[in-house]
């Protein structure tokens, strides 16, 4: 029998490559695993891959591709929101089912018929650290973001909330992907009144910013954005780190996590068959890819079959599934299925994670 | 020929696939030509037209979103909008040669970018915007193989149009301003203008084909304006064959072609890509055109 | 002490030369006329290294020259003042002087060529680009010279000089001959070049085809009329 | 608002001296070939990244500084010989595409050995920063200025004085002369890539501590190297790390004082607005065209 | 009958002065010879003359009209051809390319023009290439029409610089040292053609070290030195101008022809 095939296009390589690298390495080792336990639907699965480096461009070539060409039965991709929405009119064509890995809003506001995301939205991110603000008595926050597509939306939400929650935003800088120095945008910040910061980037900016944060003297909280929710955050930013507050998944702290918390086999089983394999650490983002891939099997043995359009209903039907980002609980309204209780509030505490308070 | 081609190529077209990858190389072909009349013909390095490309397209879908504009004037519009814009550049930038003009036309290039990643109320920020589809007699332009015939099209009419411009007076003095600049003044050759000339036509058809690139594929981001882009298209040019109208075609279908094709390699993608570039350059330093039509030449001998 | 035989090279598959053969003995002045195209400049490039040439054999001083490179034959004694000068234009004149005298590494001095060409003193910080075409001239000479030459290899020294410096430059050439720098001289002005030489060839489309004493060579007929002007 | 001025001069002064180590690099080979190495980000990085990997891999810092420049003076001299030797005779605008196929070979090659990870290299006298009227400046941000100085006094001996250093000028400026006057045009090519691999390592390596490496650090060090060349004027070692500094303190400034979106575009206007006044930057030749 | 007039024309390139506070008539139809030591200023002068250098000072009237300032095209277009000591040909172009480039003065068209290729441009270019092939053939460079310029000898490059120049049909023509580089016999057919253009109403100035060529097809030489003029005068009185023979002309020349012209006798 024909193997089910399963579309995948990640940013592998380009600046996205800490999202992309272990989003692929996971899709894999798991592929590999099913297949290993016989597959589903009596049926092998196989992975076709693309490597979108970050361009949008790409991106839309490749899922074509996938749904043109490799005619995949469902689609589990988009590392970024811009590579996502350049895919987004093409799934909607074509009709086939569409798992986001990436975290704006607009992927699944307004919703899409065939469009599913994973992560949790920035917007979310930027809830639930002004909560924690709020309840800091903290109501002067200064913005700083870098200039990507995640800080940019990131920013941009957590503008829309600010006042949801109280906050009043006193600076608004911005620093490039590449930049080395964040001292001049720190040292207006630090003239501002802020009593608390918050930075929307990934990659090394924010590790920068956190170094440069304590160079130039400022020791107000500093909260960073879930996009450097992974231990190479903590490696970079050093002894500087310490007491950085972020968002982050369960998987992060999966050790720590109480023994009754629901996500702790989850996330325990889903580190340990990562590191074993790949003898690195785990991130969120590979843990989105596991939740994608998860949504999609569970929902074609729900519907018994890889006939799209039953898929895209049985993903839509999804009901408690417990992943590594949280609950889901799908809706027709809603094609992410998860609450800010699928968030953290993690510390760094001796360079390593903890859970704050 | 080409033409020919252009015709014939369908019968060989598996699916709506392959049909994206045709319509990518006519649009890329069409920048790389006007790139190559500035960069092989007149020698004039830009290392900055990705900024043109993505202006184009952000014009046209800005003009059309904002402002209701219908899609078949946006067009045209953004592209006169963005020939005047590097007409204005051109004057202070084309001054400079060499090196300092490849510095100069990547700052451009930059400069622009920037812009566009920064406005977002206006262009979408990094994550880009969606473009309308292209009307045209009130009929939306959909699917690959209305697109295939109207960007195969454009692409036989600019290769006909370059070759008719190499080979007239006009062609000769952007040639003879590369060869030697002094000696094109004393023939009463006015630099300035040619270079300004051909400046704004490279520019204008990289418009053309970004606005049709990111009306066929219903968005646009920052991507096309960055360097790196910029880089790419220098790359296309100069893999074809400087001074080729024909190299200008082969480089910018090899270079669409080639990373589609590599992509099974995954994580030696880049490092293949790399390789094979500069083996071709040091295999083939005038480019593949130039070089295979040499070899041709002697054969037949 | 330089035997060259059946020597050929091409512009790709333009033949320059086609199979030339002469000799030059120690100490001697030998010219090399002929018209335009004739393969004289390739002849020298290919003496010097850096043209490859496709057949025939160079002997110089009983080694087989075409197992060394350009450099090693710099550094065996064999120079070429090249056709258009050639000179360091961005670099000031003393700069191209010194990098006259690169392969001997040894110390040298500026002296014997700043008064050869007494120009090139006023000029020495000048930028090399800036001279005139004759000062250049005299200073692609006086590079050459700095690398005190066993083999000197003249491609049009005389050419864009004022005529009293043609002399006077033809008069020094014909003084470094008598003190035992061998000289092989391409000129277009024949009558000079055939003035000042020992012997002569006369060359046309990549071959030899006269050879003979300076005296003769000015005194025959065809090449009074081919390569002096003499109707 | 004093402090905060010299905090952004303290700003654009570290991350403008990483810039004009990069420069220097760039100007060597120009000064061989007469050709922009674009791979030159990728000699900083395979520096950076080899010491970086060799520290976490336990080896003393002294001793990976060491092998990490011997690893990319390697790299760099095998390249020469495969790709940039063969394709001597070529144009100037083939050598450059010819180098970017090298710096994806590297970039690609550092992506395999390495992974896509960040790394950083421990700062050479600790992370303490120095406090001056209010401003504040890493320790390791001396080292690079110190790093830049040097560098560019010793580069300046070899080519202003040496006549080697001059040897390898003569061949950018003309080669077949170069020939003539018996300059061994191959090696120096070949040196020069050398020289400059060695300057790009210790590059990467100073900077490192502070501005961490990755596979893909080249890319950004290499257009900021660039345009840090030019504007100083391409060809002249004080030029680069004149620019260098300059193009840093604009955008320290830029961010500071006007808006750190448009900081990278106002150091790109502002180098523009240089070159339409001296087309060869600072102190780069008056370039003389006669006829 | 003055074509060309020129006052006061001063050059000076940092401290060295190339031409000072010079005067020049140049007559219309006739060969005017500058002759002057290396680095006299010949080459500057002619750069000014096409305006390739912007003058210190002084003017250059063609026909009254006062061209110092302009940029170089002006001269051109105004009627002024000229060809280069250091060659400055096309090399990415064949030697027919090369002389048809010359003729942009003559054919011009609108971009759009030569992007659709009109009839009227087509029948412009079909004229201009017989024209260029038959200035190819009148410098003797017959049948090399198709030979891409770096792959000529440089003699050849000469004249193709001439023929490229011609191809404007200037009204003044400054041939910088066309001679050089040819063989006595080659710089006879230069003479001729000089002549020849003479003949046909085109004023030429001439900057030649060859002094058997410039003695025979002068109507006036001006002798340069030091960016200053020495001597001017007929060939003859030229010539026998002490001044001249002591700073340009020397006597070894004159010696070495009389001695080469007894010998042939
Ligand atoms: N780079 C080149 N590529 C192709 N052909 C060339 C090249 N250089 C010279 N030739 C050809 O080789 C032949 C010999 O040229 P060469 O320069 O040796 O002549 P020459 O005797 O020095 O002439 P001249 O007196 O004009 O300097 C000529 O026919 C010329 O066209
Ligand atoms: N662009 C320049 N920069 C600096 N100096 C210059 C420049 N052009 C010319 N000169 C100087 O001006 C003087 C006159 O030079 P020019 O080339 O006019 O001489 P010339 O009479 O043509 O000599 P030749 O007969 O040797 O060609 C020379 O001393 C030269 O060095
Ligand atoms: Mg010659
Ligand atoms: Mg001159």
């Amino acid at each position: 029998q024909e193997a089910i095939r399963i579309g995948a296009f990640l940013s592998v390589t380009g600046p996205a490559a800490f999202l992309g690298d272990p989003e692929l390495k996971t899709l894999e080792m798991y592929v590999e695993r099913i297949n290993a336990e016989g597959g589903i639907l009596g049926r092998k699965v196989q992975l076709v891959s693309y490597d979108d480096a970050g361009d949008a461009e790409k991106a839309r070539t490749f899922a074509k591709r996938l749904i043109e060409q490799d005619k995949v039965d469902v689609i589990v991709g988009g590392s970024t929101t811009g590579t996502t929405m350049a895919a987004v009119p093409l799934a909607e064509q074509s009709g086939t089912p569409f798992i986001s890995l990436a975290g704006a809003v607009p992927i699944v506001e307004p919703p899409k018929k065939w469009v599913f995301k994973t992560p949790h939205t920035d917007r979310m991110a930027c809830e639930k650290i002004f909560a924690d603000t709020q309840s800091r008595k903290l109501t002067k926050v200064a913005l700083i973001s870098g200039s990507g597509g995640f800080d940019k939306s990131m920013r941009g939400e957590c503008v829309k909330v600010a006042s949801k929650y109280g906050v009043e935003l006193v600076a608004d800088e911005t620093y490039g992907a590449n930049d080395t120095d964040m001292t001049a945008q720190l040292t207006k910040i630090k003239g501002s009144g802020a009593q608390a910061v918050l930075n929307a980037g990934f990659g090394q900016g924010p590790a920068i910013v956190t170094r440069n944060y304590r160079q130039v003297g400022l020791t107000l909280p500093l909260y960073q954005s879930h996009g450097v929710a992974s231990r190479e955050f903590i490696k970079l930013a050093g002894a500087a780190a310490e007491g950085v507050r972020l968002p982050a998944a369960a998987l992060l702290v999966s050790d720590i996590l109480p023994g009754n918390d629901p996500q702790k086999p989850v996330v325990s089983s889903y580190r340990k068959n990562y590191e074993d394999r790949f003898k690195s650490e785990v991130s969120a983002f590979g843990g989105h890819a596991y939740d994608g891939l998860m949504l999609a099997i569970g929902a074609m043995k729900t519907a018994h079959s890889t006939d799209k359009g039953k898929v895209r209903d049985a993903l839509e039907a999804t009901r408690g599934y417990v992943g590594t980002g949280g609950v889901v609980n799908m809706s027709a309204n809603d094609h992410m299925g998860l609450d800010l209780t699928a968030f953290r509030m993690l510390e760094v505490k001796d360079g390593k994670w903890s859970l704050a308070r | 020929m080409l033409a020919a081609f252009v015709a014939l190529a369908p019968l060989a077209l598996p699916n709506n696939y392959a049909y994206e990858i045709a319509i990518q190389i006519a649009l890329n072909a069409v920048v790389c030509i006007g790139l190559n009349l500035l960069i092989g013909y007149a020698g004039q390095i830009s290392l900055g037209h990705a900024g043109f490309f993505a202006l184009g397209g952000y014009a046209s879908a800005i003009l059309a979103t904002r402002y209701g504009v219908p899609v078949w004037l946006s067009l045209p519009g953004a592209c006169a909008a963005v020939g005047a814009l590097a007409y204005l550049l051109g004057r202070p930038t084309l001054r400079l040669k060499g090196h300092p003009l490849a510095m100069a036309t990547l700052g451009l290039g930059v400069i622009i970018s920037i812009a566009i990643t920064t406005e977002d109320q206006w262009t979408g920020g990094p994550d880009g915007m969606q473009v309308p589809p292209l009307v045209l007699f009130g009929l939306a332009l959909q699917g690959e193989r209305a697109w295939y015939w109207i960007t195969g099209a454009l692409l036989v009419a600019t290769v006909w149009l370059a070759l008719n411009l190499i080979d007239s007076p006009n062609g000769r003095a952007l040639r003879a301003l590369h060869g030697s600049e002094v000696a094109a003044r004393t023939l009463g050759i006015d630099c300035t203008r040619v270079k300004l000339q051909v400046f704004t036509l490279s520019a204008v058809l990289a418009a053309l084909a970004g606005a049709l690139t990111a009306h066929y594929a219903g968005f646009i981001t920052p991507a096309k304006a960055s360097f790196l882009h910029s880089v790419e298209l220098v790359i296309m040019v100069v893999f074809g064959g400087m001074a080729s109208v024909f190299g200008a075609v082969v480089g910018a279908a090899v270079m669409t072609l080639l990373p589609q094709l590599l992509t099974v390699l995954k994580d030696y993608e880049m490092m293949v890509f790399g390789a094979v570039l500069v083996a071709t350059m040091v295999l083939f330093p005038q480019g593949l055109v130039p070089t295979l039509a040499r070899w041709w030449r002697w054969r037949m001998q | 002490m330089l035997e060259v035989k059946s020597l050929a090279s091409r512009y790709g598959r333009i033949p320059a030369l086609a199979g030339v053969t002469l000799h030059v003995r120690a100490g001697e002045m030998v010219a090399i006329v002929g018209a335009n195209g004739a393969g004289k400049t390739t002849l020298l490039r290919t003496l010097s290294g850096v043209q490859p040439p496709c057949g025939g054999s160079i002997v110089f001083e009983g080694q087989d020259l075409l197992k060394l490179h350009a450099r090693q034959r710099v550094q065996a004694g064999i120079i070429q003042v090249p056709e258009g000068r050639q000179v360091f234009a961005q670099m000031t004149v003393e700069d191209n002087l010194r990098l006259g005298a690169f392969a001997r590494g040894s110390a040298h001095h500026l002296d014997p060529v700043l008064d050869l060409f007494p120009v090139l003193r006023d000029k020495f910080r000048e930028l090399a680009g800036n001279l005139s075409g004759g000062q250049q001239q005299m200073l692609a000479i006086g590079r050459a010279l700095m690398a005190r030459p066993r083999l000197l290899l003249l491609d049009e020294p005389g050419m864009g000089l004022a005529p009293r410096l043609v002399a006077e430059i033809f008069s020094r050439i014909a003084a470094l001959g008598k003190v035992g720098t061998t000289i092989l001289l391409v000129d277009q002005n024949a009558r000079a070049a055939l003035g000042v030489a020992s012997r002569g060839y006369v060359m046309e489309t990549g071959r030899i085809v006269l050879e003979g004493s300076a005296r003769d060579l000015l005194h025959d007929r065809q090449v009074q009329r081919a390569y002096l002007g003499s109707a | 608002m004093s402090g905060a001025w010299l905090q952004f001069i303290a700003s654009g002064l570290t991350a403008g001296a990483i810039y004009a180590l990069v420069a220097l690099g760039f100007t060597i080979v120009f000064n061989a070939s007469g050709a922009i190495n674009f791979a030159q980000g990728e000699f900083v990085m395979v520096g950076g990244m080899s010491a970086a990997s060799l520290v976490a891999a336990g080896v003393s810092l002294p001793l990976a500084i060491l092998l990490a420049v011997a690893a990319a003076i390697v790299v760099a001299l095998v390249i020469e010989r495969v790709a940039i030797a063969p394709a001597r005779h070529a144009g100037t605008v083939t050598l450059i595409i010819i180098t970017i196929g090298v710096s994806l070979f590297l970039r690609g090659l550092a992506q395999l050995v390495w992974g896509k990870g960040v790394f950083r290299l421990p700062a050479f006298s600790g992370e303490e920063p120095i406090a001056f009227g209010g401003a504040t400046l890493l320790p390791q941000s001396l080292w690079v200025l110190a790093g830049a100085t040097l560098a560019v006094l010793a580069l300046r001996f070899f080519y202003g004085r040496t006549l080697a250093g001059k040897a390898m000028l003569a061949t950018s400026y003309n080669r077949l002369a170069a020939q003539l006057v018996g300059i061994n045009t191959r090696a120096v090519l070949f040196a020069s890539f050398g020289l400059a691999a060695l300057l790009g390592a210790v590059g990467g390596v100073l900077i490192a501590p502070i501005a961490f490496t990755s596979y893909d650090a080249g890319i950004m060090l290499g257009l900021k190297g660039f345009a840090a060349a030019m504007l100083g004027g391409l060809g002249s070692f004080p030029g680069a790390v004149l620019g260098g500094l300059v193009l840093g303190l604009l955008e320290g400034l830029g961010a500071g004082f006007l808006s750190s979106a448009y900081k990278d575009a106002i150091a790109f206007v502002a180098i523009l607005a240089v070159l339409f006044f001296f087309p060869g930057g600072f102190l780069g030749a008056r370039s003389s065209d006669r006829v | 009958m003055t074509l060309l007039a020129v006052r006061g024309l001063t050059k000076s390139f940092g401290g060295v002065k190339a031409i000072t506070d010079l005067d020049l008539r140049i007559a219309r139809g006739a060969v005017h010879s500058i002759i002057g030591p290396n680095g006299a200023g010949k080459t500057s002068l002619i750069n000014m003359l096409s305006g390739i250098y912007r003058p210190d000072a002084g003017s250059i009237a063609l026909d009254g009209v006062d061209l110092a300032g302009q940029p170089a095209h002006r001269f051109a277009a105004a009627g002024i051809g000229r060809t280069f000591q250091n060659l400055q040909v096309f090399f990415n172009m064949t030697a027919l390319e090369n002389v048809m480039a010359g003729r942009h003065l003559r054919e011009r068209h609108s971009l759009a023009a030569a992007l659709l290729r009109t009839r009227a441009l087509q029948r412009a270019e079909a004229e201009s290439r017989q024209f260029a092939r038959d200035l190819l053939r009148l410098v003797g460079l017959c049948g090399q029409e198709d030979t891409r310029a770096d792959a000529m000898a440089y003699g050849a490059l000469k004249r193709l610089e001439i023929a490229r120049a011609l191809a404007a049909q200037p009204r003044l023509l400054l041939l910088d040292e066309p001679a050089a580089g040819l063989n006595a016999t080659e710089a006879r057919e230069i003479d001729a053609l000089i002549q020849r253009l003479a003949q046909g109403g085109t004023t030429i100035v001439l900057v030649e070290h060859n002094m058997a060529l410039v003695m025979e097809v002068s109507d006036h030489i001006v002798v340069l030195d030091h960016g200053r003029k020495l001597a001017e005068g007929t060939p003859q009185e030229v010539s026998a101008h002490p001044g001249v023979i002591e700073a340009y002309l020397g006597k070894a020349e004159v010696a070495d022809e009389d001695e080469a012209e007894a010998a042939h006798a």
